[in-house]
């Protein structure tokens, strides 16, 4: 091979060759840890988003965590309760279907992927209700809507199904 | 596969009983293909002779890993072998093609001058012991795999 | 090697059979918080990280995500090294001799509770000729452990006395997961997981973490009264298909041991080295790598383990710490034995200390039977 | 003083979307082979080895470990990173350390990704915790798509913009013989056809799937100076990660955070002396995966003044015959095995700075070259390559 290696020889004769197929998931049991805990916590119990402040920019971070990245100091335990109200800042929506590992299936989420800005000025990602392509747009205000089944909550961020046009049913 | 969540007792944590699951296709290549297609067609297992050092490697492979030379002399091996070493494993695994407790073993097979990874069957535990003699079994139904083998069994 | 390279601080959790309480970020942390409270540093004054973990493992493609927050890789530099963790100290050691970084941070961790151990394992296996056959690392372990009795003789109590040394030297450490007080027919008695392999000859599922601190020798008399030098290292590959290998051997380990003595100036190294971390996962092991790191003949493990040479107290104490069997998560089990190292090194082991120890062999295995292994002298001096 | 650090040996495989005839190992092996060839090396002379790869993308655990033969690591010390998208680059900077601390003189360096093993867009997926929003990820090209439309929205680049990325790529291609896509494109309307990946994503637009490998040798300036007359040297890297852009990941809308690319080639330029990086630097070979990234990243590493991206490639300034020639190989966006793609920017920086990359030469003399990584959330690597020391 060596130097010959762009010349694609092996493939020309067409060969049968063989293929060995694995198809297996591998099971995880994440932990949330303490700190997403919480937000999994006030999520399920009080339909609240939380995320937590660096004592030294003052920063809100979420998803929450220990170290300040940019600072790089303990956070602690500050925590602080986000607006459910926001704005859309960007979104985009997937035309065809990806395979999604998580589920283990190939499909399209529905609802587009989107950054919405919170009204205090924290970006928070998540899905819009409006699935009308054409009616997608920047700087629409939007609101979360949770589940409001107790029992069904306890899932972090999706304890919030999406975030829909405020005003519009 | 539905994915749950589980809150610990006695804290604010949760545990995410989750799955990454992508399939994955891997090819043989053509030294490895035509190992696979011969196991399949012919019930041979073939290795290659490396031209350096003159060692005879099963399964067939495109590089010697002592000479790092390339060889294309194929050469068919016995079925039967020397039992270098084995284990006998209790533990149930997903990944295993049969249920335990499973013989392991790697056999120099006739004409090889290393040793063959697989399977043992047929065989009382008891007799199990290295250096006895043991022959391949060849699947029925043979679809171009390690697996065409069903194991290696004891040669009475 | 003109400019010599210091570690100045180590750092472990208590290793545990399953940290469901926290996540990889806040466990990391728990290391690092103690390496920096040791040295006085920030996260903020270290130059470069690198870390050790595994996507399989981690469950998350690009998983040192996961950490670099929380070691300060935030607009810095930040390597994973995909082998076990004293193959990051490794790394560390190459960038601050290269004079390109001065102050590294080394963390590797890893929750084996959350994953799957047999199905990670197998994925390492070739995927054409051997993957298939459903082999893990325990069943390929227990083959070679078969060959290496077989071809010298070796005794399943011998191997036993391992699994008993050792858990009983874990009783002395404070951070062990599984010290206990059992005899070799405790061991011989225990459930046969794969012959010749039986529970007690086999390491745990364990959770943990391990962080250090690394820089050269002018940065290192300002951090700490205690530095301790790395004199020699290196580490090897063996070859993949388990019948291409004599299992009874362990060719990679001599080589690698070969290069860190010869770095290190080291040529007998039962009379030179004072103490030996080595990383057995199985109880075979530790005798096997025994011989392949040159403390005694090929064959003589057996015999090497019934002199007592290896027990505290011994010529040669042999995990102190209680080693892998007593509980050490991969990636972590190396990198923990150059932690232990250190603190042999620093007279800081407390019940584990080997007296007046000066030099002392911290060593890491990674993958199939012993597949790549990392050979790390230290001193003191 | 640390060793200085030549590249001696580039060898790379073709680069295709599926490779039947080879298995992993095999196809790493061509790429070692084609660089020992380069050298006129041979693997016994190589003293350590280091490997990227991205273990998830293919399935394979540890598969440094399952090609020790194929490679000819076997019996040599080495070792794996992996990074992301960075992972390329980041075996590159260990192998520079390696080889300047003096611990090793000769040392290979590999890349390699066999992605007809997996799915890696789904791989890349499951960079996302799921515990963090599950089903709302859509891969890097739903990252990519962002960005994309964030700037067009803060420069004023038009589609048509973006397209004569991909053609100018597409050329390039055509004229690489180890290149994966050769679309053999004529014109803007040929790209602006191609059909919306993820809004305003075109295929076109964004990098394929590749299989192939690349591999370098580095060795110390003694070693370096015997082997060949046309040593390469690889001057200094810079890496550089960061935390994820609060609203983005590869483009911050908000114009408020900072850039990764900034901090690595500003720390890189000081250190060498760069104030003109158009005019000190001769080429570029960076890691593009959109079209849009590339008028990006020109801005980033200040081949031009912000908003000004899309003039370059207007102007054809980064064109092979232009004054600043960016990726002649056809970058990222024609060939991309990624735990190899920033090693073949390394590569492809270093055969133009020999003058050995033959019908893809750039016009101009080469003598100083950078390349870029990009991987996990918006991470950078860059490397600064040059004929003389």
């Amino acid at each position: 091979m060596g130097k010959e290696s762009p010349k694609k020889k092996a493939e020309e004769s067409k060969p049968e060759y063989i293929h060995i197929k694995f198809n297996m998931p591998r099971h995880y049991d994440w932990s949330t840890g303490k700190y997403l805990g919480h937000f999994y916590a006030e999520a399920k119990e009080n339909k609240k988003i939380t995320g937590n402040r660096c004592p030294k920019c003052k920063d809100v971070w979420i998803p929450p965590t220990i170290v300040c990245p940019k600072c790089k100091v303990e956070m602690g335990w500050n925590w602080v309760e986000l607006p459910q109200t926001g704005t859309v800042y960007q979104y985009t929506y997937l035309v065809f279907p990806l395979w999604d590992p998580h589920y283990g299936q190939k499909w399209a989420n529905p609802y587009p992927s989107a950054i919405i800005l919170l009204d205090n000025g924290v970006f928070y990602r998540h899905s819009l209700e409006e699935t009308d392509t054409e009616k997608l747009k920047v700087g629409a205000r939007v609101q979360a809507v949770w589940k409001e089944n107790y029992e069904e909550r306890g899932q972090g961020p999706g304890d919030i199904l999406y975030f829909k046009e405020i005003g519009k049913e | 596969m539905a994915t749950a969540t589980e809150k610990l007792d006695g804290m604010d944590v949760w545990l995410y009983h989750g799955q990454i699951y992508i399939p994955n296709t891997f090819s043989a290549g053509a030294v490895g293909s035509r190992f696979l297609i011969e196991l399949r067609d012919n019930k041979r297992i073939m290795g290659i002779r490396c031209p350096t050092c003159n060692r005879v490697y099963v399964p067939a492979r495109s590089v010697c890993k002592d000479c790092f030379g390339q060889s294309n002399e194929w050469v068919e091996v016995s079925d039967k072998g020397t039992l270098l070493t084995y284990t006998v494993t209790h533990q149930a695994t997903r990944v295993q093609p049969m249920e335990p407790p499973l013989v392991y073993g790697i056999i120099q097979l006739d004409g090889a001058d290393n040793g063959f990874v697989h399977m043992l069957g047929e065989v009382d535990f008891e007799q199990l012991k290295i250096g006895m003699r043991v022959q391949a079994v060849f699947k029925e139904k043979r679809e171009a795999s390690i697996l065409d083998i069903k194991y290696f069994k004891p040669l009475t | 090697m003109t400019e010599r390279v210091a570690i100045v601080a180590v750092g472990q959790t208590k290793y545990h059979p399953n940290r469901a309480d926290v996540n990889e970020e806040e466990l990391a942390y728990e290391a690092v918080k103690q390496v920096l409270e040791e040295t006085g540093l920030t996260l903020s004054d270290i130059n470069s990280a690198v870390t050790c973990s595994q996507d399989f493992w981690d469950g998350r493609t690009i998983s040192n995500m996961n950490i670099q927050h929380v070691v300060g890789a935030h607009l810095g530099h930040e390597d994973k090294v995909a082998e076990d963790g004293i193959n990051a100290v490794y790394v560390g050691m190459s960038q601050v001799l290269s004079g390109h970084q001065d102050i590294v941070l080394v963390l590797s961790h890893t929750k084996e509770s959350q994953a799957e151990k047999s199905l990670i394992e197998n994925a390492a296996f070739d995927a054409i000729m051997m993957r298939q056959l459903g082999l893990d690392f325990l069943s390929a372990a227990a083959m070679q452990a078969k060959r290496y009795m077989y071809k010298y003789g070796i005794k399943p109590e011998q191997c036993a006395k391992v699994a008993v040394k050792n858990r009983g030297n874990a009783k002395n450490n404070p951070l062990a997961q599984q010290p206990m007080d059992i005899t070799v027919d405790d061991v011989l008695g225990s459930k046969m997981l794969s012959s010749p392999i039986r529970l007690l000859d086999a390491k745990p599922i364990s959770d943990g973490a391990c962080a250090l601190i690394m820089t050269t020798e002018k940065k290192a008399k300002k951090l700490t009264k205690k530095p301790v030098w790395i004199l020699g290292a290196s580490n090897c590959y063996e070859t993949h298909y388990l019948g291409d290998r004599d299992l009874a051997d362990c060719e990679a380990l001599t080589k690698a041991a070969m290069k860190a003595y010869s770095m290190a100036g080291i040529r007998n190294p039962l009379r030179q080295i004072d103490v030996a971390e080595i990383s057995e996962e199985y109880s075979y092991q530790e005798l096997l790598w025994m011989e392949g790191l040159g403390f005694c003949g090929r064959g003589e493990g057996g015999k090497f383990i019934n002199s007592g040479v290896t027990n505290m107290g011994g010529k040669l104490p042999v995990n102190p710490s209680g080693g892998i069997l007593s509980g050490n998560p991969v990636c972590v089990a190396g990198m923990a034995r150059v932690a232990e190292a250190v603190l042999q090194l620093r007279d800081e082991a407390g019940d584990r200390q080997v007296k007046s120890a000066q030099v002392a062999l911290a060593h890491g295995v990674t993958g199939i039977c012993g597949q790549h292994h990392c050979v790390m002298i230290l001193g003191n001096r | 003083m640390p060793n200085r650090v030549a590249i001696v040996g580039i060898g790379q495989t073709y680069h295709k979307s599926k490779r039947s005839d080879v298995n992993q190992p095999e196809m790493v092996g061509e790429a070692v082979r084609a660089a020992l060839a380069d050298a006129q090396l041979s693997i016994k002379d190589i003293e350590a080895v280091f490997f990227s790869n991205m273990e998830t993308f293919e399935g394979i655990y540890l598969p440094d470990h399952g090609m020790a033969a194929e490679v000819g690591s076997f019996g040599k010390p080495g070792l794996k990173v992996c990074t992301g998208g960075t992972s390329g680059g980041s075996v590159v900077c260990e192998g520079f350390f390696f080889v300047a601390s003096g611990l090793y003189d000769l040392a290979l360096v590999i890349g390699f990704e066999k992605q007809d093993c997996g799915d890696t867009t789904a791989a890349i997926s499951a960079a996302a915790t799921p515990m963090w929003g599950k089903g709302a990820t859509t891969g890097a090209i739903g990252e990519f798509a962002k960005q994309a439309l964030s700037y067009m929205e803060t420069s004023g680049a038009k589609e048509e913009h973006a397209a004569m990325v991909r053609l100018k790529a597409d050329r390039n291609a055509c004229r690489n013989p180890y290149a994966h896509l050769k679309l053999g494109l004529k014109s803007i309307d040929d790209v602006l056809k191609s059909a919306y990946l993820v809004w305003p994503l075109r295929i076109l637009d964004f990098c394929p799937q590749s299989c192939g490998a690349c591999a370098l040798i580095f060795a110390s300036e003694k070693r370096a100076k015997k082997i060949t007359k046309k040593p390469v040297w690889l001057v200094d890297v810079e890496t550089v990660h960061q935390e994820p852009f609060r609203a983005g990941t590869f483009g911050d809308p908000t114009g408020k955070e900072t850039y990764t690319q900034h901090v690595a080639c500003e720390r890189l330029y000081k250190r060498n002396g760069i104030t003109k990086p158009r005019k000190d630097i001769d080429m570029a070979e960076i890691y593009e995966p959109s079209n849009w990234e590339e008028m990006n990243l020109y801005e980033h590493f200040h081949f031009c003044g912000k908003g000004e991206g899309w003039k370059l490639i207007e102007k054809g300034i980064t064109e092979m015959e232009g004054e600043f020639p960016v990726n002649c190989s056809g970058g990222v966006l024609a060939t991309n095995p990624i735990g190899a793609t920033p090693t073949i920017r390394v590569a492809e920086a270093a055969l133009q700075i020999r003058g050995d990359a033959g019908e893809h030469q750039a016009t101009k003399d080469i003598k100083t070259a950078m390349t870029s990584a990009l991987g996990g959330p918006n991470w950078t690597i860059l490397t600064l390559l040059k004929r003389s020391l």
